[in-house]
């Protein structure tokens, strides 16, 4: 099968320090991929490599085969990787259908002219995007909350709206960062159940940073273990924990 | 529904011009503002804002009416006055005048400070022909040429009259050819200036160094030691009072020993107070728009009128100045008689010859083709350390 | 009408959008009732609206302090004089450039927010910009008249209608701040208004959305130069005579204050915050002197107690009054 | 050579005080991420109080200098406690609002009870004019500059090398780890706001005896106060006092050597300059976001 993502020797240095070095994996369409690690492994810096949010030093990432490095993240998300953020990723002071809206934009084809002028093409086309956001936001049972700022949210459904708006476009590919830090355990269940459907039935590729090695181990086919920027083990859940050097990775920095 | 909407509006439009075409009426205009008892005067001035320190000229003129109130007034009729502020902001005055002409609709308008605000005002005032007396603000372009309805004059000398007297004393020191210039670059400073390079160039003067000092600044070293290097024989000064101040101290500072002859803008004993040093003014030389010294006996009478009303009232070089087109108008409303009306007010002021206010230095003289009514200023400089007022170089009035 | 979240208020959105349209058609009999002073108050105020809305864009939506919107009032205003006095060009055609001009110097201030300026530095710098516009006028004197001004043409038409007074200057000033605020607001409901509000609440995330950051700045930027500009024009009509002194510090305070009095990212706040700094100077013309006292104090009264601007007290009328960024 | 030297001593005692007024905002910009916009209006004030205390209250001078940086001290503890605390939730649009409204208010304050009037300061020494050579110096020059210097050495003593300057560097880092340690950052807030305010204050007393006292003395100093923050490197204290000494010595410069026209506008011209050239300014860290 060919890989979603291809990365190849990615390395990123901030001022000297190396942040990752020489990372290689490589990433399925229908697939969960957990990336774990210690703090200060490299996780986030990754995504935001993959991303297009911090440049790389040297390496290559592939996207359905066409080169990601380089590009701008606003690029990198058009052409079909969208990540969410570990925090504040929402715009807090507009509401949930806004933020999914927001998330609709590259879809929602109306021009210039035809927005300022009030034109029936760009209204339907607006329509359109908000039946669609507003039928988004009732399968993750937010329709209630789709006209109140996001900031009057719970943390859960901030987590859901969020979810929901890099959803929207039916990306192929999605990085999420953290996506279910601070939700109650019932909650983080429910997320977790949300993601491998989107894979499993939507056959979306996800790589995922989490923390909770309980999730990781249930809820992921494969993972990715970075220690000091380095990738020290990739592999099925069963193969990762048994794996002496991330034993050590984790044990040495806890 | 756009369209309906737009529809709608040019029906009103359409409506509206039809509707202000017929409102004024010819008798109307020629008594608005007049009661038995009272003729309303519209009294613009920058009461606030950072040319605030002008309005005492307007507080100095609306003394003058409630001492000519307290007399009986004219006629029977008072003096009602209607003081709006400018703040020396254009929109801000524009706005005033929209107010006294349409909404108080007084008889006449009488102040005015800030030449800016005087030429901003001119398109609302200027059409309807209501009589404007400028009674401070020096841009001869408010009332010359004379506007289409011959309605505006002008009761202080203008910039020409000044910069001419300014120019004229200068080349009066024997000797003086060589002449330098110091300004801010705004059109205050060009109404001053100009008329004064004019004069000098005519009188056989040569201007050899112009410098620009903007207002604000706090020191002039730069253009002091420009001007030393120039060694012009008289240096003309177009320059408000602080800025006169620090160019004085640092002349001094840095031996720059040569007259200055400054403007209308400033006067001699404030320069000195702010100053603190006989030695820093004493080559200066200021236009003096009256006929004594600020404080001098014959300036008491009005001083006298001016804090017979505002007890607090400091006064300054600017404090009388207006009074004089005051009297003008007084007179030339008394000439007319009980049957006021704006056109017999303006026959009347253009009637005005050679009127010694016993302020002004100059004679008031309107006509209808020439209303900068002020001709001549007077100079004020020290002489063995005494302030002293005087025609030329050497010469008291 | 089919709100899911049991919204019992008074108004329904749908109802509101029809007060808004009567608001101008209401308008329209100002002009019957008004004396000469008035209607140069509501003149003022339309100029004004534009002028706020248009700073509103900068300030409210894309949330940047940038203060290059008088410079934009000025440009607007000497293009339009400029055109009218040396070129002969007629007014209705001025306005447009006056938008285009204004668009271009709304470019030329997004390249420093492009450059990654923000906050105060930005502010300081687009403050700068302004000011060095406005030497520009004092020192181009064979062009601009220096401090003079810039007296327009007497004769002056909008599509054939002449703007001698102040009636038909009200008309015309009504209908080109109406057709702009509505254009504005059919902007700001827009994919492309919810991307310039996304980039103020958070820009790394916006671009991950597939926004393109850097050009929903510029379009901000632009669209706020040209509503300006277009004020500027109508403001050059409204006062006959362009001056520098009319672009200085004072007023970019003054634009500012109205954006914050009204409420930020608000178009109907934009409109109370023109209305009531222009109506309140008029109203304190009766305590002289007490002109900034008052202003300072209205506006850390706003700050203080109601930050979101007067537009906040019809939220709690109805909740129907709040902006949305999109259209039902 | 005489006429270089001249113009730069001038333009240092000039510079000396932009330096004081940019610093002044520089000490609450690093310590709250707030420039305050009305700070013009606060120097105004500063030099008002003690034109008050002189004259109305009869106080030796001195004491009154003293005094009116005290209640400007005052005054920012307020300032900060009253008005900008209870909007610290909002953005920061409504800061600069904020500031220049209170700014605002001063200024009206003063007009309305001073209204038209503009006053000379009372001087505080006539020192007459001596030579170095062929340069001129003179009692403002060097009553301003030894002042300015004195505060200065006090000023940086106290930030690098006392237990209190490394806290307030502690604290400008990192606010979080400050609160870990203890320190009470909103306290720490509205004393930094009291010290920028009282610096100002103290600009606007060297000032004011030689620019005249009137409400709207601030402004123009404002105007160059930020120029001189943004040459210096915007957020950088050393940079602020550089900026400042170089933008005072660049106006007299270009005002001599180029044309006294544009003496007006260097600041605004130094302002473009520097976002062309280098927008961190000469020592300042990167300020830029990426886009």
């Amino acid at each position: 099968m060919e890989p979603l993502l291809k990365v190849q020797g990615l390395s990123v240095n901030f001022s000297g320090l190396k942040a990752l070095s020489d990372v290689t994996f490589d990433s399925f369409a229908g697939e969960v991929r957990a990336v774990i690690g210690p703090n200060g492994a490299g996780k986030t810096t990754l995504f935001n490599a993959i991303s297009g949010y911090v440049p790389s030093t040297a390496g290559q990432i592939f996207f359905k085969g066409e080169p990601l490095h380089g590009l701008a993240p606003h690029d990198i998300s058009v052409k079909g990787v969208r990540r969410t953020f570990q925090t504040g990723g929402l715009f807090p002071e507009m509401s949930a259908l806004e933020n999914v809206l927001a998330g609709l934009h590259v879809q929602i084809e109306s021009g210039f002219f035809g927005i300022v002028l009030g034109l029936a093409e760009a209204r339907e086309a607006e329509r359109e995007g908000i039946l669609r956001a507003k039928r988004l936001l009732d399968l993750m049972d937010l329709g209630a909350a789709a006209e109140q700022p996001v900031k009057d949210l719970s943390g859960g459904q901030q987590r859901m709206v969020e979810i929901v708006r890099t959803l929207a476009t039916e990306p192929p590919l999605l990085l999420l960062d953290e996506p279910v830090v601070g939700l109650s355990p019932p909650m983080r269940d429910r997320m977790m159940d949300i993601i491998r459907r989107l894979a499993g039935e939507e056959g979306i590729g996800i790589m995922l940073i989490e923390h909770v090695i309980d999730l990781v181990m249930s809820g992921s086919d494969t993972i990715v273990v970075l220690s000091s920027g380095e990738l020290i083990a990739e592999g099925t859940p069963e193969e990762v924990r048994q794996n002496r050097e991330v034993l050590e990775a984790y044990l040495g920095h806890a | 529904m756009k369209s309906f909407l737009i529809k709608c509006m040019f029906g009103a439009m359409a409506l509206g011009v039809l509707l202000i075409g017929n409102t004024v009426k010819a008798e109307d205009w020629e008594t608005t503002g007049l009661t038995d008892k009272a003729i309303k005067v519209g009294v613009m001035g920058p009461f606030t804002g950072n040319a605030s320190s002008y309005s005492k000229t307007q507080i100095g003129l609306m003394a003058y009416f409630k001492h000519i109130n307290d007399q009986g007034g004219i006629h029977g009729r008072k003096f009602e006055m209607f003081p709006e502020d400018t703040a020396c902001a254009p929109a801000k005055g524009i706005a005033a005048a929209k107010k006294l002409v349409h909404q108080d609709k007084v008889f006449y308008l009488h102040g005015n400070s800030c030449s800016a605000v005087a030429m901003a005002v001119k398109p609302t005032v200027s059409p309807t022909g209501i009589p404007w007396i400028i009674a401070h603000a020096v841009n001869p372009k408010i009332t010359m040429p004379v506007n289409e309805k011959k309605s505006i004059y002008h009761g202080v000398p203008a910039g020409p009259a000044y910069g001419s007297t300014m120019g004229e004393f200068v080349m009066s020191k024997p000797g003086a050819k060589r002449i330098a210039m110091i300004t801010h670059t705004n059109d205050w400073a060009k109404a001053y200036c100009d008329p004064a390079i004019k004069v000098i160039k005519a009188t056989g003067g040569e201007i050899v160094l112009e410098q620009a000092l903007e207002r604000g600044q706090t020191d002039a070293t730069a253009q002091v030691l420009k001007l030393k290097g120039a060694k012009p024989d008289f240096i003309l000064g177009c320059l408000y009072e602080a800025e006169t101040v620090i160019f004085l101290r640092d002349a001094k500072k840095y031996g720059l020993r040569i007259p200055v002859m400054g403007t209308a803008g400033t006067d001699l004993e404030n320069t000195l107070e702010r100053l603190g040093d006989k030695d820093a003014v004493k080559d200066y030389y200021v236009l003096h728009a009256f006929v004594d010294k600020v404080d001098g006996p014959k300036m008491k009478k009005w001083n006298d009128i001016i804090l017979k009303y505002n007890p607090d009232e400091t006064i300054t070089g600017f404090s009388a100045v207006s009074m004089a087109s005051g009297v003008a108008a007084v007179k030339a409303l008394q000439n007319v008689g009980p049957d006021l009306t704006r056109s017999k007010f303006i026959a009347e002021l253009d009637k005005i010859k050679g009127l010694s206010t016993g302020i002004l230095a100059c004679d008031i003289t309107w006509s209808a083709t020439d209303r900068h009514g002020c001709k001549k200023s007077a100079v004020a400089g020290f002489v063995d350390g005494n302030p002293t007022v005087l025609s030329s170089w050497g010469k008291p009035w | 009408m089919e709100k899911k979240n049991g919204n019992t208020s008074l108004i329904t959105s749908n109802q509101l959008r029809w007060f808004y349209y009567l608001v101008p058609v209401a308008a329209l009999i100002i002009p019957f009732v008004a004396n000469e002073y008035l209607l140069w108050i509501v003149n003022a105020i339309l100029v004004y609206t534009l002028v706020t809305v248009g700073f509103n864009i900068i300030i409210g939506n894309l949330g940047q302090l940038a203060f290059a919107n008088t410079a934009f009032f000025g440009i607007g205003a000497y293009t339009s004089a400029i055109l009218m006095v040396y070129g002969g060009v007629p007014y209705t055609l001025s306005i447009l450039m006056s938008a285009i001009v204004g668009g271009l110097a709304g470019f030329l201030a997004s390249v420093t927010a492009l450059r990654g300026i923000r906050l105060y530095y930005l502010a300081i710098i687009t403050l700068a910009f302004g000011e060095l516009m406005r030497w520009v006028y004092l020192h181009g004197d064979d062009v601009t008249k220096g401090s003079d001004g810039l007296r327009i043409p007497d004769d002056i038409f909008f599509l054939g209608i002449p703007l001698d007074s102040e009636v038909p200057k009200f008309f015309v000033f009504l209908l080109l701040a109406v057709l702009l605020v509505k254009a504005t607001s059919n902007l700001m409901r827009s994919r492309i208004g919810r991307a310039i509000v996304a980039i103020r609440e958070n820009e790394a995330t916006t671009a991950s959305l597939g926004i393109h950051t850097a050009r929903y700045i510029v379009l901000a930027f632009v669209w706020s130069g040209s509503v300006v500009g277009v004020a500027g024009a109508m403001f050059a009509v409204l006062t006959e005579r362009v001056l520098p002194e009319a672009f200085g510090l004072t007023e970019v305070i003054i634009h500012f204050g109205m954006v914050l009095v009204g409420g930020t990212g608000s178009i109907v706040g934009s409109v109370i915050g023109a209305i009531t700094l222009t109506t309140l100077p008029e109203y304190f013309r009766q305590f002289p002197g007490m002109d900034e006292l008052f202003f300072g104090i209205i506006i850390v009264l706003v700050l203080l107690f109601l930050p979101k601007g007067i537009v906040s007290l019809l939220w709690r009328i109805s909740p129907a009054f709040k902006e949305r960024y999109y259209r039902d | 050579m005489d006429i270089f030297l001249q113009l730069t001593l001038s333009g240092l005692s000039q510079g000396a005080i932009f330096a004081l007024i940019a610093l002044s905002l520089t000490v609450v910009y690093r310590a709250t991420t707030i420039v305050n916009f009305g700070h013009g209006d606060f120097v105004m004030a500063g030099a008002f109080f003690v034109y008050v205390l002189v004259i109305y209250v009869e106080l030796p001078y001195v004491f009154a200098a003293i005094s009116a940086v005290l209640i400007m001290l005052g005054m920012g503890l307020g300032v900060s406690r009253g008005f900008i605390d209870p909007i610290k939730a909002g953005p920061h649009i409504g800061f600069a609002m904020m500031s220049i409204s209170l700014g605002y208010v001063l200024r009206g304050g003063a007009r309305f009870l001073w209204g038209r009037e503009v006053f000379p300061m009372p001087r505080v020494f006539d020192i007459e004019p001596f030579f170095i050579g062929n340069l001129v110096v003179t009692g403002d020059v060097l009553f301003i500059s030894a002042i300015v210097a004195v505060f200065l050495l006090i000023f940086f003593f106290i930030f690098y090398r006392t237990t209190t300057g490394v806290i307030i560097q502690a604290v400008y880092q990192s606010e979080r780890g400050a609160t870990l340690i203890g320190v009470n950052v909103r306290a720490f807030h509205q004393s930094m706001w009291g010290v920028g305010l009282a610096m100002g204050a103290l600009a606007g007393i060297l000032i004011a005896p030689i620019s005249l006292l009137h409400p709207d003395l601030g402004a123009t100093f404002l105007i160059r106060g930020f120029a001189a923050m943004t040459l210096g490197g915007f957020g950088s204290l050393g940079g602020a006092v550089v900026g400042g000494l170089l933008l005072g010595v660049a106006e007299q410069l270009f005002g001599f050597y180029i044309n006294s026209s544009l003496q007006d506008i260097t600041a605004y011209l130094i302002i473009v300059a520097v976002l062309v050239i280098r927008p961190a300014g000469l020592f300042g860290r990167t300020v830029t976001v990426r886009v």
